[in-house]
């Protein structure tokens, strides 16, 4: 009989008021790195406030929020530019963080002509091949094979890139999510998957989607190393990213991390969790929020002050405001746009298809919020 | 009799068949506790309980793979498919396991299981939330297709399928789910598999649509009317097995067609119905049919407006066939 | 830090001469039901090599054998005739110990008149459902969270009924593998799995398959045990279903078996195994027959005789001879019965395509071996 | 000019792109050492090693998944699924991810991933080797669908597949693998995609076939002419974009159409083919367009024979519909 690590004890640096824990290793990241971090991370919380009155006002779709889950998107922190992210929809930091601006995310909502994905997807799927961000997707899952694909293309082609992956813990359900980490296990793929542990998949919880004790321990079924940690910590989350991509671009193979964090909210926009959860569940996450406890921990080692946060929120409020309003005045993309990028180039039955289009009256949107 | 939107119907016909067999169960994502994430089986979980109401984990093919064996067994699962876009991380158990367990066994395992899900556009759900996937499963030999377009329908029809022996995919009209009210008898009744409805008779053009459909073409005919043109509607409502006899008995009287469909045009089930039209009734044929259809392009987000089939558009094809 | 255990240690009973290893318990096994097992697993090595002879001579048209696999087709020994079974196309085992005929095996393999399943499927996709054997499909897979749904079905409807499913180490990369036991670890349903790890699936070593340890410690990741056995050796097999069944009827759940064996020939009778493995490979295996193994514990145990064994290899090949004789005989099925069974009553464009049928002349068969 | 049969020709093709481009990659069950169950990949594993030539683990939706990956980043993989039956685990990933990519990024992420898989029966194969999908993938926007049916187009063809951008689902006619031979040139040459080929003229009528059936096609046409009749064939070879000119070139002339196909006849691709035809040339059309298919079953396996379109019949066709 041989032991192997049960990998479900939870990695941590900090405790619930962002101090370091007696004995734990701090990892070395530069000052300027971890306020670019928070930076982003109150950029996260200001959008999804102003984002989500939005959508209660009728003025926006549908959004998503990640409130409570916001230090787990900077998994993404020690990656290089060239490496690939498949985020899932609930990482607006790792957007930000890689140059994203407040102006695409906005068009993108809004899904106006400016949009870099032209209006085709629904608010929150964004796309942004300049930073190696690859397309969101609805249906969950699929991103993970893809991303293993992306990081086992690099190797073939002698590059020393890494892919990372993010998906919610009940996408590790599907077939995809099996699939794609024996792939990676098998071919020492160097990507990292993050297991964004929030307990919830819209109303099922954790327990009714594995009885596995812990996501990480799934790692066993792959050969690859899985990691718990405490995805409300800041430094506990940049310290094992760090780790597997290091492993990764080592050519060590790929991990699987598992992020334990929660869903204080609901799942979108239009869900209402009241039906399904005890409210009082959401209340004890509230203690443990990866903001306020960055916001301490930053504060002991003196890299934080109120004026420098306040000024993040009012700049970016300010941002946000200025995006909306050119959005406001930014039309929809011209309906012909419809019909490109379909195939690279335009095939008859489309041209015809297109042509018949244009020659009808215009359709009025029922949903322009102009 | 009761008004219901077709969300309560769904829902009645569900609670009727699960009191009168203990045999029926409901599975998938959020269907319990939540009443899934449009509230179809709303209050299950609480009258049923959570063995027969299930709340499965996140994964279609684990959904219906497991109703299969269900099935065999001889429970009557009624599995729900979160949104129609999501049902392709099963199709492998559809098509290939589900559709062909009866011919393959001999005859030894039918399979009765019953898929709900909600299809189509018109929500601002985007290429992931929209998607109309007809054609690809009435190409499945072994399966029956069924598209209510309303509550009187969808009750109706979603009993009589949970009290036939052939796997069956029920689509949801999702933007009319709440939108379309009507009467519904309270309790039990069925109505006949395989046969369109009439919803509005008329002498000059054929008028074919299903599903969220239907309510753009009488919406077509009302204003075909006002401009003096006699339009005929069939609701389709079973798409497999299709009523070849009652298509016919219109062509054949008003000599036009046209076919109505929020999925893409090229090899949507629109073009089953012209060459099965045409094999058997050219000579009847005025005209070219026609189809008013979804573009051949994934469906897009903030122009769902123009990429839909709407009135006008119809009444323009419809004029078009008059003319012809 | 908390230690699981590893699974990767081998159940044993036997030795490879079919000795009892020192300190093993040997399980509860009667006397006629272990020379039933011997009588089956010996009719499946007869049947395998007059179909595999019939295939080369070209009188028909695809085998499947499984020759030094054939001690896990008796994991099925335990169960009682109400429990369920989902082979895949490698347990003929499975299928006479139940009681499916000589005949009806052979009347499928060539798919005439009296096939079971009409002559709707290749040879070896069997179905029987007066014993609870499921219709076996080609695509592999899809039968593990059908046997998850039909276990969970009897618990549903409050009977102790267990299922049990087959598949080889390969199949356990598919999605399927993934989403069945997941189901069952979270439904508790009284299920047994059973990975048929030989070696090989077409010509994909096991390393190339996964880069976990074993297949059984893939369990780790649906919280049910995992069970590592020495498919070979027929007591260890039989001491680990009954343990799982066992487990499974007194409603704890799920159990994953590996059972490690070797596919000691080519994968069908399509294949060539000499072109991708080392032709020395499969010698190390036949020292390690299941056949031998079980001949010799119950030569040991008084229980096996030459005269025994020789009249059973008799009575085998002249009811083969008979039954072969009586499907030359045979003719195949009606062609109008090709239009049953697709729905349970015939709609009317398949009633239509069937009197079109009818009406054409008919065709010949280019594969008629009558 | 050597001559080939189609196993070599996919062979020499995939070898010869794979020396001239290192992004080339091909991926699949068995593609490796052994060469694909057909040998269509062999010997590549000897020249160009376990890295460009990878066996992987047993899943579809894994091999069209990490496929979508290696493209994105900027790999050209040519995954194999060993047969068109095998695919719908992957169909997912095909339909909704590999097909959309390009347009839900808004022309940001092209996706040109070639997916070869051999198709059709006759193999004696049974319901799972010998299925037809292509309807299902002509229904879905993005996807290029190319068939072809003899040596010297498949080689081109899947050259030409290889240089371009868009993800295509290449169907290579197992039957015939070895069976269909011709000349074949050696070195580099691609075909158009999107152009049909009159592989026999005539004037009486036209046949459209593809993949499998074109021979098929042409022993009618042999059989005709014999009795008289004069018969086009046309072989599509491009399913999608289909050769809408060429086809109504040749059904103006004739003015009389028989399609042929082994893919059930419900929502089949011959449906859309009648549709499109009689949209644009109904006042051409001397007799309804008539269709030889699989029937809507499952593919049988002692029945195929029976199963299976052959040229008897489908000579009937074509006299019933001159006689029409
Ligand atoms: C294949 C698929 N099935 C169903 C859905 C509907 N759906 C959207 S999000 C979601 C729950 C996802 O939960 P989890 O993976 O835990 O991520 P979280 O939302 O908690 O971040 C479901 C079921 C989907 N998007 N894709
Ligand atoms: C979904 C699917 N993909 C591919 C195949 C083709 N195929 C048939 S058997 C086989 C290998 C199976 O190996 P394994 O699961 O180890 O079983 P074994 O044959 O060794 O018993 C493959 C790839 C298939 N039947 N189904
Ligand atoms: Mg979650
Ligand atoms: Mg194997």
């Amino acid at each position: 009989m041989v032991a192997v690590q049960a990998q479900d004890d939870l990695r941590r640096v900090l405790d619930d008021e962002g101090r370091v824990l007696p004995g734990a290793r701090v990892p070395d990241v530069a000052d300027d790195v971890l306020r670019n971090i928070f930076d982003k991370m109150t950029l996260v919380r200001v959008m999804d406030d102003r984002m989500m009155r939005l959508q209660r006002q009728g003025r926006l779709g549908f959004y998503m929020k990640s409130i409570g889950e916001e230090a787990t998107h900077f998994a993404t922190a020690p990656l290089r530019m060239s490496d690939w992210v498949y985020p899932s929809y609930r990482e607006q930091g790792a957007w930000f963080y890689r140059g994203y601006t407040i102006k695409q995310f906005v068009d993108q909502l809004f899904g106006n002509a400016n949009d870099p994905v032209k209006g085709r997807q629904m608010p929150v799927h964004h796309s942004a091949n300049w930073l190696n961000l690859v397309s969101i997707s609805s249906p969950v899952g699929t991103q993970i094979p893809q991303a293993v694909g992306s990081a086992y293309a690099a190797k073939i082609m002698g590059k020393d890139d890494v892919s990372m992956v993010y998906f919610g813990e009940g996408t590790s359900s599907t077939g995809e999510f099996h699939v794609g980490l024996n792939f990676a296990g098998v071919w020492k793929a160097p990507c990292v998957f993050i297991c964004r542990n929030n307990g919830w998949a819209i109303s099922v919880p954790r327990e009714k989607q594995t009885a596995a004790k812990t996501f990480a321990s799934k790692a066993v079924g792959y050969g690859m190393p899985g990691i718990r940690v405490d995805g409300n910590d800041i430094l506990a989350v940049l310290q094992v990213a760090q780790e597997a991509i290091d492993r990764a671009r080592a050519g060590e193979g790929p991990t699987l991390i598992e992020a334990l964090t929660y869903r204080v909210q609901g799942h979108s926009s239009s869900d209402d969790p009241s039906v399904y959860r005890d409210p009082k569940e959401p209340e004890i996450w509230e203690k443990r929020d990866p903001l306020n406890r960055m916001r301490n921990y930053l504060t002991h080692r003196g890299l934080w002050d109120q004026a420098w946060e306040q000024g993040l929120i009012d700049r970016y409020n300010q941002e946000i405001t200025d995006a909306l309003a050119a959005s406001d005045v930014t039309p929809p993309p011209p309906v012909e746009s419809m019909f490109d990028d379909v195939y690279e180039e335009m095939p008859w039955h489309i041209r015809e298809q297109k042509a018949w289009l244009m020659a009808q009256a215009r359709t009025k949107s029922p949903h322009h919020h102009g | 009799m009761p008004v219901m939107n077709i969300i309560q119907a769904v829902n009645d016909a569900l609670r009727l068949q699960m009191r009168q067999d203990p045999r029926t169960v409901v599975l998938g994502e959020d269907v319990g506790k939540f009443g899934g994430v449009f509230r179809a089986t709303s209050g299950l979980y609480e009258e049923f309980g959570g063995e027969r109401v299930i709340d499965t984990p996140l994964a279609e093919a684990g959904i219906i793979g497991t109703a299969i064996g269900m099935a065999l067994y001889g429970l009557r699962p009624v599995p729900e498919i979160q949104f129609g876009d999501f049902i392709f991380p099963a199709f492998d158990q559809i098509v290939n396991e589900l559709a062909k367990f009866r011919y393959r066994s001999g005859g030894q395992y039918p399979c009765p299981v019953i898929i709900r899900t909600p299809v189509g556009g018109g929500i601002r759900g985007g290429h992931y939330h929209s998607q109309s996937p007809e054609a690809l499963f009435i190409h499945t030999p072994g399966l029956k297709v069924i598209a209510p377009s309303n509550p009187y329908d969808a009750k109706g029809l979603l009993l009589a399928c949970m009290r036939q022996n052939d796997p069956v995919l029920f689509m949801e009209p999702k933007r009319i789910y709440r939108a379309s009210k009507g009467e519904v008898p309270e309790g039990d009744y069925t109505l006949e598999l395989g046969k369109l409805a009439v919803t509005r008779p008329g002498t000059q053009v054929t008028l074919i649509a299903w599903s969220g459909m239907v309510s753009i073409a009488e919406e077509t005919a009302a204003k075909a009317e006002a401009a003096g043109i006699s339009v005929e509607v069939l609701d389709l409502r079973s798409l497999m097995p299709f009523d070849i006899d009652g298509i016919l008995a219109s062509v054949r009287k008003t000599g036009r067609c046209v076919i109505l469909h929020e999925a893409p045009k090229t090899c949507g089930f629109g073009a089953e119905l012209i060459a099965s039209i045409q094999e058997r009734a050219m000579e009847h044929l005025e005209a070219p049919i026609t189809r008013v259809c979804g573009f051949d392009t994934p469906f897009p987000y903030t122009l769902e407006h123009e990429y839909m089939p709407n009135a006008d558009r119809v009444l323009g094809a419809i004029r078009q066939t008059l003319e012809w």
